[in-house]
């Protein structure tokens, strides 16, 4: 049996839709909204859909990649790339094993994970400060 | 007793208790009055008692022809309580794998929607039979308990059944769809609704007696 | 005595088909709608099947797992003299055991079946009305339930003889035909007499009459009493019997046919050396073989009143329509006809019974509406009780319509003897 | 006692980031099902929170559990949870063996009385006193009774800690039951499959390390966040359940299409987990996806509740027999009761007086 001679079945539409990228689509519309009207920050944690093989990637296709990507090393890499819809950014986690750990639409200004922790200012500043007064000596 | 235990139960001893009582006293409820006989009938016949027989079991299916609005409204009522009853029974997957699962003989199912449909429709007959049963004066007067208790044991299934599948809770509500099949099932010969066997035996009588003297029942 | 004698008789009665529709009725009450003593009065207790309700008590404490059960744990309440007696109208007064019910009943239940067996145990427990036990007490003791005897009859023959030329049989031994008669025929409609003399003399067929066995009616059976019945139908089967006919002719009676035909083997116990047929059935054999001519047409409107006995319950249905086409050229269906026709409201016993004359002449209304739906003023009948009854109907309702009998209107067309060729 | 310092000093030392915690919360937020936007009051709470004590106690089990944790798609996390707690005892874990090894435990006992975590993987078999499983020459029985007097809280981990599992299956001959079957005075989170989703486990440690108490829970101790919803209602394939489209074998044309496995015997509907939506070995899918229907693992007597592969409304016994020996007694009934009542009316006939016109 030659690979050739496997029947390759292209997979309807309907195989697999089950319309959850209509009402992600909807929700988002709807979480970018507010942002718009009331500057209110929303999140959607992709991990806790029920989602249908195959229609991860359809979002993927459905939001688009837009202007602005970043990446964080933080224990492992994040990913956070606006979509082709500003204000909707797609933030993926990885461990160090490059696995997904966290898969989130957050839908705001900036994303939470990209501005600076005052707790790191903190230890930053104390480091600079250190940093002059060896420079001072 | 929890929640899983109780459903294989239900589904298990349970469904054989039921269906013991149910076979056992559909059976005999069939076969009694049948064994009872009646007397060699001495008149010379006019015509044959099978055929006609046959032939009003069929016919009392039928819409008939006649009827006053009072007797329209129970027709037309009595027939999609007991369509929409039997459509179903028979015709919803799940109850066409019981069948399947028990005797290995199956037949295609209609699509849950035309099911729903059918279950609500036949709900709607019930409440409306109910309505005029305690509303109209020769229903009201001719109804004692059983007639009201059996209603709502025909109700009950197609109420649960048609909840099972918007319940919060599906064990709950299958567990709750179970036992109100199986104690519609074991009411059965014991009431009127012995009617489901018995009604064919009745009219075959009815159509005998008058096709014995040439006359279409 | 006589309540345990009408218990016992109940549960003699019942067989197969009593339990069979016990079981199934799901009180939908649709027989009510094809009952015209609830149509016309809309009163609950007239619906068929609550006529039976002592009865089916009696059945579930007799036959059935839970009214045994209570019955014997004394949560059954017995069958009293008192719920008899409260029954015996519905029973009798308000049931012509015409047979509409057992037609409606969606799951197949014979009510007309029921009634009847339930009337036996009525008339053992003495339950029954006192006019039809009147008219039984003159059956068995005068021959007679409206008191003719054989004297009038013989006087009525005279009368015919001179009429119409032609000699009457009498105890003819070995004639094919034995012809019985209601009394009300002897008494009310005497001209069916003549008439019936006028067409056998035609058709040529060879028949008598019986001093011993001319009343044809049988108040037996609407009594509900198979053993009065029997020793009724007995006098005919004597008489043909020692005669050697062939055949004896059921007139234009309903009950009367129903007594002999259907129930009157089963109430003696042996099956007739004879047959039995219905004047119409023959004069309808007669007409098609060729036998009976008629002549003319009434161009008048006419319908047919079919007799519940006759058609519904007793399947001669076909033969009065095929007599009247052939001389009616105006003959009009009444809107439900046939099987499906309207009592006139005096059969089974209800027209010897004046405790329920008012409530029959009020559901007459019934077969006024039915007449008044086609505006006819000539109904034919074949049945002597019915005509009776629809002529009391339409008197008091003052309607202009008059009634006559089908063997009557067939000998007034009657082609003359001249006419009929020599066989 | 260092071992149980606050873990941001702990997550200091080890030179980790507030953003990379802030990440490290964001997952866990994501596991413990809570919505996403609760991630920066988490790493507020879990900050200051000390490092508890946990006992280990594995019994009639199949390191199944263990293993599920351990082979955890996310290593990383998984040992910043490890991080969190102070497991004290673990016999398959641990390094210490023998006497060693069930000292660190009885020490751990009393150094944290009353505050210490039991963790509890396995069914407890009663019969016969108990002989059926023992650790250091001590029934397990015995070892939970003790250990348990002084937790603060127990977590069954497991479909046998939390309900008796497979050990307890038909007949069940060493009279396996679950911890809650013996321990009745302590709280008892019972984390239930089998094995338990790895991440759930970790989510109930979070939640206790988070909040200082124990999930919400269902009717059955397990926490609502992941048993809340069955397999069935957040099941892919549910809309081909409503539409009325199921495999009818594991390789027609609707198994092929991945149609409902209800006619299968998927116990999706009444089995509640997280399956369907945290998915199994690093979100890559589970059984439903991947052809198979629910076996219900996460349910009370999910062994003996009939077969894996027939259909939920389908009788779990066979009632062919039955049917017809019962219809056939039915008949034979019938034809002694109808004897019978034709006596009793052949009786009445002959009793019967013949009625004359002096009767009426």
């Amino acid at each position: 049996m030659s690979p050739q001679s496997i029947p390759i079945h292209a997979l309807t539409e309907e195989a697999h839709s089950i319309g959850n990228i209509r009402a992600l689509l909807t929700e988002i519309a709807s979480l970018l909204d507010k942002l718009d009207r009331n500057n209110e920050s929303g999140m959607i944690d992709l991990n806790s859909l029920p989602l249908a093989p195959g229609e991860y990637e359809k979002l993927r296709l459905a939001l688009g990649r837009g202007e602005v990507s970043a990446r964080i090393d933080a224990i492992g890499p994040s990913e956070i790339i606006e979509t082709h819809y500003p204000g909707v950014w797609w933030v993926t986690h990885y461990n160090v094993e490059g696995d997904i750990v966290a898969d989130l639409l957050e839908i705001a200004t900036i994303p939470e994970i990209i501005k600076s922790q005052p707790e790191d200012m903190h230890a930053g500043l104390a480091r600079l400060r250190t940093r002059l007064s060896e420079v001072a000596e | 007793m929890n929640q899983h235990a109780l459903l294989f139960f239900l589904r298990g001893q349970g469904l054989k208790f039921a269906v013991i009582v149910f076979t056992f006293g559909l059976i005999y409820r069939l076969l009694h009055p049948v064994l009872l006989g009646r007397k060699k009938n001495l008149a010379a016949p006019r015509g044959g008692e099978w055929g006609p027989g046959m032939r009003t079991i069929w016919h009392r299916s039928l819409f008939p022809v006649r009827l006053t609005p009072r007797g329209h409204f129970i027709i037309i009522a009595g027939y999609i309580f007991h369509l929409g009853f039997l459509i179903t029974l028979l015709f919803l997957s799940q109850h066409i794998e019981l069948v399947k699962n028990t005797f290995g003989i199956y037949w295609p199912a209609l699509p849950p929607g035309a099911i729903s449909i059918a279950a609500v429709l036949s709900i709607a007959a019930l409440a409306a039979l109910f309505v005029h049963r305690i509303t109209d004066p020769v229903k009201r007067l001719i109804s004692d308990f059983q007639d009201y208790l059996v209603w709502v044991l025909t109700l009950l299934p197609l109420l649960t059944g048609l909840a099972l599948d918007m319940a919060a809770d599906y064990q709950r509500m299958l567990i709750v769809h179970i036992i109100s099949v199986e104690l519609l099932l074991i009411a059965i010969p014991f009431t009127k609704l012995a009617h489901m066997l018995t009604t064919f035996s009745s009219r075959w009588y009815n159509g005998a007696i008058a096709g014995y003297k040439g006359v279409k029942a | 005595m006589n309540l345990q004698r009408g218990i016992h008789s109940m549960i003699e009665q019942i067989d197969g088909p009593m339990a069979s529709f016990f079981s199934s009725c799901v009180h939908c009450g649709l027989c009510a709608d094809a009952c015209l003593f609830y149509t016309e009065t809309q009163e609950p207790k007239y619906t068929p099947i609550y006529k039976l309700a002592p009865m089916r008590r009696i059945w579930q404490q007799q036959f059935t797992f839970w009214g045994r059960l209570l019955f014997k744990l004394g949560l059954s309440k017995p069958v009293t003299d008192e719920e008899l007696a409260e029954w015996e109208p519905l029973v009798y007064d308000s049931c012509t055991l015409c047979g509409r019910c057992s037609l409606a009943c969606p799951v197949g239940n014979d009510i007309t079946y029921m009634v009847r067996k339930m009337r036996e145990g009525m008339a053992a427990s003495g339950h029954a009305p006192e006019g039809i036990k009147e008219a039984t007490r003159r059956a068995i003791e005068l021959g007679s339930p409206m008191g003719v005897t054989i004297n009038t009859l013989k006087a009525h023959i005279k009368h015919a003889e001179k009429e119409t030329g032609i000699a009457f049989p009498l105890d003819l031994v070995g004639a094919d035909y034995l012809l019985v008669l209601s009394s009300a025929e002897i008494a009310v409609f005497s001209e069916i007499i003549p008439a019936v003399a006028r067409i056998f003399h035609q058709a040529g067929i060879s028949w008598t009459m019986a001093s011993d066995g001319f009343e044809a009616t049988n108040s037996g059976i609407q009594i509900g009493s198979s053993d009065l019945a029997a020793e009724l139908v007995n006098r005919i089967v004597k008489s043909a019997e020692h005669l050697k006919v062939r055949y004896v002719i059921s007139p234009e009676c309903g009950h009367a046919y129903t007594a002999l035909r259907w129930e009157g083997p089963n109430l003696i116990g042996r099956p007739f050396p004879f047959e039995v047929v219905h004047i119409i059935e023959l004069l309808d054999q007669l007409q098609s073989s060729g036998r009976l001519k008629t002549t003319g047409t009434t161009d008048a409107r006419m319908t047919f009143h079919d007799p519940c006995q006759m058609v519904r319950r007793g399947g001669v249905i076909d033969q009065p329509r095929n007599l009247l086409n052939k001389i009616a050229s105006n003959f009009v269906e009444m809107p439900e006809s046939g099987i499906q026709n309207w009592c006139c409201g005096g059969g089974g016993g209800v027209s010897a019974n004046p405790r329920a004359d008012e409530l029959r002449l009020k559901v007459f209304s019934r077969k006024k509406s039915q007449l008044d739906a086609i505006a006819v003023k000539t109904m034919v009948t074949s049945c002597s009780n019915c005509r009776s009854m629809l002529e009391e109907g339409i008197e008091h309702y003052h309607m202009d319509t008059n009634v006559i009998g089908l063997t009557e209107l067939i000998a007034e067309h009657l082609a003359e003897p001249s006419e009929e060729p020599k066989p | 006692m260092k071992d149980h310092e606050t873990l941001s000093e702990r997550l200091a030392e080890q030179g980790i980031s507030r953003r990379a915690f802030l990440k490290f919360c964001t997952a866990l937020a994501s596991l413990m099902a809570l919505p996403p936007e609760s991630a920066a009051a988490m790493a507020q709470a879990l900050a200051k929170s000390l490092r508890p004590s946990v006992i280990w106690l594995s019994f009639q089990e199949c390191t199944g559990c263990t293993e599920s944790l351990t082979r955890s798609y996310t290593p990383t996390l998984e040992s910043l949870i490890f991080d969190m707690i102070s497991l004290d005892y673990h016999h398959t874990l641990q390094a210490a063996s023998g006497f060693a090894a069930e000292k660190s435990r009885e020490d751990a006992m009393k150094n944290f009385y009353g505050k210490y975590l039991l963790v509890v993987d396995g069914s407890i078999p009663i019969n016969g006193g108990g002989v059926y499983s023992t650790i250091a020459g001590r029934t397990n029985l015995d070892l939970l009774q003790e250990t348990a007097k002084g937790a603060a809280a127990i977590i069954a981990v497991g479909t046998c800690s939390s309900f008796g599992g497979i050990p307890n299956a038909r007949p069940n001959p060493t009279g396996a039951v679950a911890v809650s079957d013996i321990v009745r005075d302590k709280p008892i989170v019972n984390i239930s499959g089998c094995p338990p989703i790895p991440s759930v486990i970790t989510g109930v440690l979070a939640h206790y390390l988070t909040f200082g108490t124990l999930p919400d829970l269902d009717d059955l101790n397990r926490p609502r966040s992941y048993y809340g919803t069955t397999i069935h209602d957040r099941c892919y394939r549910r809309p081909f359940y409503d539409q009325g489209k199921f495999a009818k074998t594991f390789d027609d044309e609707g198994a092929k299409n991945g149609w409902c496995l209800f006619e299968l015997g998927c116990k999706g509907p009444t089995t509640h987990n997280a399956c369907a939506t945290t998915k199994w070995n690093g979100g890559t899918s589970f059984p439903i996806e991947s052809g198979h229907g629910c076996l219900g693992c996460s349910e009370p007597h999910f062994w003996d509740a009939g077969s894996f592969y027939t259909p939920l409304s389908a009788p779990v016994v066979n009632i062919e027999a039955t049917t017809l020996g019962a219809a056939i007694a039915g008949a034979g009934v019938a034809v002694a009761m109808s004897s019978l009542d034709r006596n009793k009316i052949h009786r009445a006939q002959q009793a019967h007086e013949i009625m004359s016109v002096k009767d009426l």
